[in-house]
């Protein structure tokens, strides 16, 4: 690409003011509960499936974790499972909760139509099928509720700190998961985002798949670097992604030249921001996510509608990664787990 | 058994004048054989005599330089029988022949009827779902005749060519396989048979042809022909007595090897002592025990019964003192060479400590040790670098000599050390085999054919079914005697 | 081959004098049953326990169809096992079929009739490819489907871009995998009939001797008048467009190509096989053996699952159990034969 | 089996007669070299293409640094291989080491010191057991391995419950994998010393010797006096061990232990193990060999990237070259040997 001539049009500080707004804004805490404030009371004995997609990528992992807590909060029987990636456990889980008569199932960055056979089947079954991060179509066949932060508000904040922080000159390398709907609309957005900036330039972009994780991501990351001196910012659709390649990048020392940021503000990304690895991370919430999933789960068991949710995001990086407590993930800085609470026991 | 009726129709066997040769080796010379229907007819000459090449020639393997070959349908059934072992009798009967079929399957119940008919002659008729590994190779032999004959049934077969069929069987198996050919001849078909056991010969063949260095010496009636008179006629004017060259045998005062009470599959109750110093020579036919000692007598393996103790402690399974026991065994292209590595790794690999500088094998001593062998050996190639398969079979019986020699055994088992090898080659390696035991090593040697080697022993064993027959002072017998002791 | 042949031959001489009892022969004859007494066993036991969840007609048909696609690719692996020759890109071949299943109606807007035959068609060419290297060139199998695979995984990786394909999959496609027949979803019959046409063809028919005599000795094979090459060529053939079938099944069941999901096939389809050594022909690799093998394990796993225990109980029980079966079926047919060879 | 002998025998015969003229053994030495020369005709081609982002010190050490522990593994492969065994365990023994260096410090809280060696001595332990059932109960390695693989792969998923294990690995063990000794990293060392080591026991030990002469032919061997049971059980244990060590270092490279890592590393380990019959030793499984084999292929694909190829042109260049190098290391050292025996 152009790339190999040295300066390429720096913008003015006037544009770069604007994304400094939009990313200062999104890096500010949240302050007050955004979501539902009544609903049904926990409904008894519900048997309720949540597949995750992977326990591997930790934005799975941690929602998984969350569904228990959430389900014990509702005195649920909730069985998570590790979707290993793989569309034979999805559909081979929604099958067994089926065949078991679980009255719910809820999708965790599971694609509905990649197992759209037993979706419907479960929905024939008379389960709820619910779908979180998945970015999935609601329909008769289909999910019956999806809970998702906003996208555009994620893809925005990120592409807009990357240009503020290279004032106007970011030549940006987009890594894409097509395998997720939710990572893939998110670093869709950034890209947008970037390309729609006069003095930025999306060098170049490669899809990747959650297998490639600790494997072909290391060395693509680094010979991406390597490829064009010019780059200086990589985004890729989630945290788990870049864990491994991170290191593998430090010591080629290509985190001098090139920013990464990735999405979900996991806590061993809010442990890279911490040493300076990592730029930035755009966090969805996901326990909050997660019990905002539940909580929709719960509502269409009473027989009621799901309501949206509104989970929250944050852009987390450097400049305010100090207002998060170390060693966990983004929470959403406030108690949601008492909000939902107070709705499910009330009487 | 002469012509029977039911010959009828059946053609001879003719060949006449067929000479061949191999480079310098005349295989065969202007040899003539005619081999009745319903007849059977003996072949047999010392090795290399020519015999496997007249079948190779018969069978169209070699194309003869001269002389023709007249024939009607024959089945030949090769030294190595081309049986499946982990197939069944029947799968190994229909097996890569068109198989009756029927509504689109193997018409089993047809192909067993036919099996057992073609086996019922020979009482194994109930043999057909028994996996072959767990027949006795007699019946596996009769299978494959049996089988040899069955593919040519469409053209009913004339002759049915046997090379050596019988030397893979202990001798009490020999009898099932000997009416096996009393049956096949009965029924018209002509029968020739390669074997060295001259017993056999006179039990079963109304015909013998004797072979010596490619040329028929004699063609006639078995009755003609006492065994002495064979061996005589194989062996032609070198003097039956050779003299024997005097020595003192220094031999020690303690056997280096001592066999006692021996029980192993063909072995009965064997006893031999082998001093340092001497080289023992034993004699015998395959299964008569003599295929097995060399293992055992080795420590290479251990026998159901009996011990042997080397230098007066029992080997024991893996005993690491086995390793100081050199080993030659006689299937060497499948237990001796180490196929694809180098002369050099053949002949170092027990020798690799002592080549040991500053804690790693130096490529300079070993490849010192490996030329000094191919040297005292002259094995042709001198090039250790070689890979051992380019070597011809009895340049590769040097170098696994050498292997041992190399070592300063304190015992060298050879089973038939000079197979394969020339006569002048024969002499280096017998010298060889001397100068070892001169060191205070004791040599046992094995054969099946006592002329090679006889005159290098100082003492002589024969075995027969299993035990020592005869143990006697070389120059005490001749040898007929060791012969007639064998058969 | 020398290796292999010496073993077997040194054996034939020590076995050669053994006669067999009947009594002995009994004691032959039951191991051979042995994994069918654990299969009821297991059966039993978790309707015991469950007699719920486990033992209801839609959990049985639940375990039946979802392994029917690894039943078929085992039954693919195990044929040139037969003679020795190790295909070690069967999964990478069902990875493609099922990718190409699902994109060629999709990116390709071909009719599903043509897709099926263009899927085969690739599984059959990349089996001539393994023949011609294999058994013409005498390449190692292993060297060489390890090639392949490799190969097939980067143009799935073309192909697809790493993204799952689910648009567009035709439901005359999905209906293939998803339709029941007799309450049973059509899936279950492509395996049984698979399995049927093998069974018959290796123990009906000339081919399925030639078969494993090649894999008993292909020297002695040669010599008996087997065609060895076009024997081995045409196992290999068979192999690759089973696995393609596999695949193409996969699609329609599941309703989308996932680029990666080979990884999760290669090993279970060659442990089914050689669990097969264990069952009905002992120590030889036969169908029956290979679909009981599958079932046995996917009873197993399910039965724990439905129990409740950690999915890490899984492969612990799947390797354990390919462990013992080995061993059993050595301890039952003796040092003599070696099990595998390639 | 008389029958492979008197073949074996007839080639001898024919090959016999042919002497050996030096221009014949030049060409017989070139093509152990062919692979160099393929090595540095891509660093070339790559650096003329692109001289300043493949040519420059800091891309060649990225390139060492992210294969040695490949390498290490490859390493591990070919050992038993020699001797004809197969390790199919060998990537999960890494996978669960990798993680156990993880796990261990950050869950159990041991010191790094006690973390390396009790990592080192479960991998001994596997090759103990493997030892146990391959030689001393006479069961196919392939499916012994395939089984333990299986059930590693379980331990795994039981001890890190399927997710990565980031926190609490230490510095004093990341350190081990990050920091750097003139200019080069600290794992390029490892695996130079491995790679040495193996040559010279292999080459320059008698323990090496016996291994090749195992592999060339056990029966022989034995009878020859060698002790081959010890020496294809130590290979075995040699094997799993080294895979244990990959994965100490992966860890510390990566400073976190994931769960699926194996998946990655089971194909290429081999791949190189193989290619290396087609390197400096023809026909012979070679540390050296191994080593080269596993750069070649990181060079290319280097290379390649940097070219902006799209990503699914690796596995098929991988793919390719292993089969056109065991291809060529058939051609020159023509159809007499078997290359892989199992
Ligand atoms: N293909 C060949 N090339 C060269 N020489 C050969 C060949 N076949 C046989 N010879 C030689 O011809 C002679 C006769 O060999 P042949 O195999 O016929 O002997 P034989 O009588 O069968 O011996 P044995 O009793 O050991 O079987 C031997 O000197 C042998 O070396
Ligand atoms: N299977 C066979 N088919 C045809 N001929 C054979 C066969 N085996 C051996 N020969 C021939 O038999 C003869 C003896 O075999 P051997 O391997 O001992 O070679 P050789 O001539 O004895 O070599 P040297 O005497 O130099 O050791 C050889 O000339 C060989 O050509
Ligand atoms: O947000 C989740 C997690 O990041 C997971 O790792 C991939 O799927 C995404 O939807
Ligand atoms: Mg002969
Ligand atoms: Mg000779």
């Amino acid at each position: 690409a152009c790339s190999e001539d040295p300066g390429a049009a720096s913008g003015s500080a006037a544009d770069t003011a604007e994304y400094q707004a939009v990313a200062e804004k999104a890096m500010e805490p949240v302050t007050e509960f955004t979501g539902p404030t009544e609903g049904p009371a926990a409904q008894p004995g519900k048997k309720v499936v949540f597949l995750t997609c992977g326990f591997e990528a930790e934005g799975c992992n941690l929602p998984g974790k969350a569904a228990a807590e959430a389900g014990k909060a509702l005195g649920w029987d909730v069985k998570v499972v590790d979707g290993k990636f793989d569309p034979r456990v999805y559909s081979r889980t929604i099958q067994e909760a089926i065949d078991d008569g679980a009255d719910g199932i809820i999708l965790d960055a599971v694609s509905a139509s990649s197992v759209k056979g037993q979706v419907k089947a479960a929905r024939d079954a008379g389960l709820v099928v619910g779908s979180y991060d998945s970015l999935n179509e609601v329909s008769e066949s289909g999910v019956s509720y999806d809970v998702q932060a906003s996208i555009e508000d994620q893809g925005k904040a990120m592409a807009a700190y990357m240009i503020w922080k290279t004032e106007g000159a970011t030549n940006a390398y987009v890594l894409n998961s097509p395998e997720f709907n939710a990572p893939y609309a998110w670093t869709e957005v950034a890209q947008k985002e970037i390309e729609s900036c006069s003095s930025c330039e999306l060098v170049d972009s490669q899809d990747f798949t959650a297998g490639d994780a600790a494997t072909r991501l290391p060395q693509l990351a680094v010979t991406a670097a390597r490829k064009d001196p010019n780059l200086n910012v990589m985004i890729a659709s989630y945290d788990a992604a870049m864990l491994a390649a991170i290191p593998s990048m430090k010591q080629a020392g290509i985190l001098d030249q090139v920013k990464v940021g990735t999405f979900n503000g996991v806590s061993p990304a809010l442990d890279l921001i911490r040493k300076g690895d990592l730029a930035a991370s755009v966090g969805g919430a996901m326990e909050w996510g997660t019990w905002a999933a539940m909580d929709n789960m719960n509502r269409m068991l009473a027989g009621e509608e799901a309501v949206e949710q509104n989970v929250p995001i944050r852009l987390i990086t450097a400049e305010n990664i100090d207002s998060i407590e170390p060693g966990g993930p983004w929470t959403g800085d406030i108690d949601y787990a008492a909000e939902y609470q107070k709705i499910w026991d009330a009487k | 058994m002469s012509q029977v009726p039911s010959t009828a129709g059946h053609q001879p066997i003719r060949i006449e004048n067929v000479s061949k040769t191999f480079g310098a080796t005349k295989a065969l010379r202007n040899v003539s054989l005619e081999v009745a229907p319903g007849s059977i007819h003996a072949l047999i000459g010392l090795n290399g005599s020519g015999k496997s090449t007249l079948v190779k020639v018969m069978d169209g393997y070699h194309s003869a330089d001269e002389g023709t070959v007249s024939m009607g349908e024959v089945a030949f059934v090769h030294q190595d029988l081309g049986l499946l072992p982990s197939l069944t009798v029947l799968e190994n009967f229909v097996i890569g022949r068109p198989m009756a079929m029927r509504f689109g399957q193997i018409d089993w119940k047809t192909e067993a009827k036919r099996a057992r008919n073609a086996l019922a002659e020979f009482g194994l008729e109930n043999t057909l779902d028994q996996q072959l590994a767990s027949l006795s190779l007699a019946n596996q032999a009769i299978i494959a005749c049996a089988r040899a004959l069955d593919r040519s049934r469409g053209a009913a077969i004339d002759s049915l060519v046997l090379d050596e069929p019988t030397s893979a069987l202990p001798s009490h198996e020999i009898g099932l396989l000997a009416d096996a050919m009393k049956a096949f001849a009965a029924r018209g078909v002509g029968i020739v048979f390669i074997t060295h056991r001259l017993q056999e010969v006179k039990d079963l063949a109304d015909t013998v042809t004797v072979l010596r260095n490619g040329e028929s010496v004699f063609t006639g009636p078995t009755a003609d022909l006492a065994i002495p008179d064979m061996v005589q006629l194989m062996v032609g004017d070198a003097p039956v007595h050779t003299t024997h060259e005097a020595r003192a045998a220094v031999r020690t005062a303690e056997p280096v090897l001592s066999i006692r009470a021996l029980h192993d599959d063909t072995i009965d109750d064997l006893d031999l002592d082998i001093y340092g110093g001497e080289i023992v020579g034993a004699f015998g036919m395959v299964g008569s025990g003599l295929e097995r000692l060399g293992a055992l007598a080795a420590g290479r393996e251990i026998a159901r019964a009996g011990t042997v103790e080397f230098e007066g402690r029992p080997l024991t399974a893996g005993d690491a003192r086995a390793r100081r026991i050199g080993y030659v065994p006689s299937d060497r292209p499948r237990r001796g060479v180490l196929p694809g590595l180098t002369v050099r790794e053949n002949i170092s690999v027990r020798s690799l400590a002592r080549t040991i500088r500053a804690g790693g094998i130096s490529r300079r001593r070993e490849q010192a040790l490996a030329a000094r062998w191919t040297e005292e050996l002259s094995v042709k190639p001198r090039d250790p670098e070689a890979s051992i398969l380019t070597l011809s079979g009895g340049n590769q019986q040097k170098a696994i000599l050498g292997r041992w020699l190399a070592i300063e055994p304190a015992a060298i088992v050879a089973e038939e050390p000079t197979q394969g090898i020339d006569v002048w080659a024969k002499q280096d390696i017998l010298r060889r085999l001397r100068m070892t035991a001169e060191t205070g090593a004791g040599v046992l040697l094995t054969a099946v054919e006592p002329e090679e080697i006889i005159d290098f022993c100082d003492r002589v064993v024969v075995l027969r079914a299993g035990r020592v027959v005869l143990d006697a002072r070389r120059e005490d017998v001749v040898i007929t005697d060791i012969l007639s002791a064998m058969h | 081959m020398t290796t292999s042949s010496t073993r077997s031959e040194t054996t034939d001489v020590s076995t050669a004098s053994t006669a067999v009892p009947p009594a002995h022969r009994l004691r032959a004859i039951l191991p051979r049953f042995g994994m069918v007494g654990l299969f009821i066993l297991l059966l039993v036991v978790f309707s015991i326990l469950r007699p719920v969840s486990f033992a209801n007609s839609a959990n049985l048909r639940t375990i039946l169809v979802e392994s029917a696609v690894l039943t078929i690719l085992a039954l693919a692996v195990m044929i040139p096992l037969i003679a020795n020759d190790f295909d070690l890109s069967v999964a990478s071949v069902l990875g493609l079929a099922s990718i190409l299943a699902a994109g060629l109606p999709a990116k390709q807007g071909l009719p599903v009739p043509v897709v099926i035959v263009a899927v085969l068609a690739v599984g059959a060419v990349v089996g001539l490819l393994h023949a011609l290297l294999i058994v013409k060139f005498d390449l190692p199998s292993v060297v060489v489907s390890l090639g392949t695979s490799t190969v097939l995984g980067g143009i799935v990786l073309w192909y697809t871009g790493g993204a799952v394909l689910y648009e567009g999959v035709p439901a005359a496609l999905t209906n293939l995998g998803s339709k029941s027949f007799l309450g049973l979803p059509l899936p279950v019959y492509y395996m049984i009939v698979v399995a049927a046409v093998l069974w018959f063809v290796l123990e009906r028919r000339p081919w399925g001797r030639n078969l494993y005599a090649v894999g008993s000795s292909e020297v002695a094979a040669r010599l008996a008048g087997v065609n060895t090459a076009r024997t081995r060529a045409t196992a290999l053939i068979a192999c690759s467009t089973l696995a393609a079938l596999a695949g193409l099944v996969l699609t329609a069941r599941v309703g989308s190509g996932n680029p990666s999901i080979s990884n999760a096939y290669f090993l279970p389809a060659f442990a089914a096989a050689f669990l097969s050594l264990a069952a009905f022909r002992l120590g030889f690799f036969n169908p029956l053996g290979v679909v009981l093998s599958v079932y046995l394990l996917a009873v197993g796993v399910n039965g724990l699952t439905i129990l409740g225990v950690p999915s890490w109980v899984e492969p612990v029980f799947n390797g354990t159990a390919l462990i013992v079966a080995i061993g059993l079926a050595r301890l039952s047919i003796g040092k003599s034969r070696r099990l595998v060879g390639a």
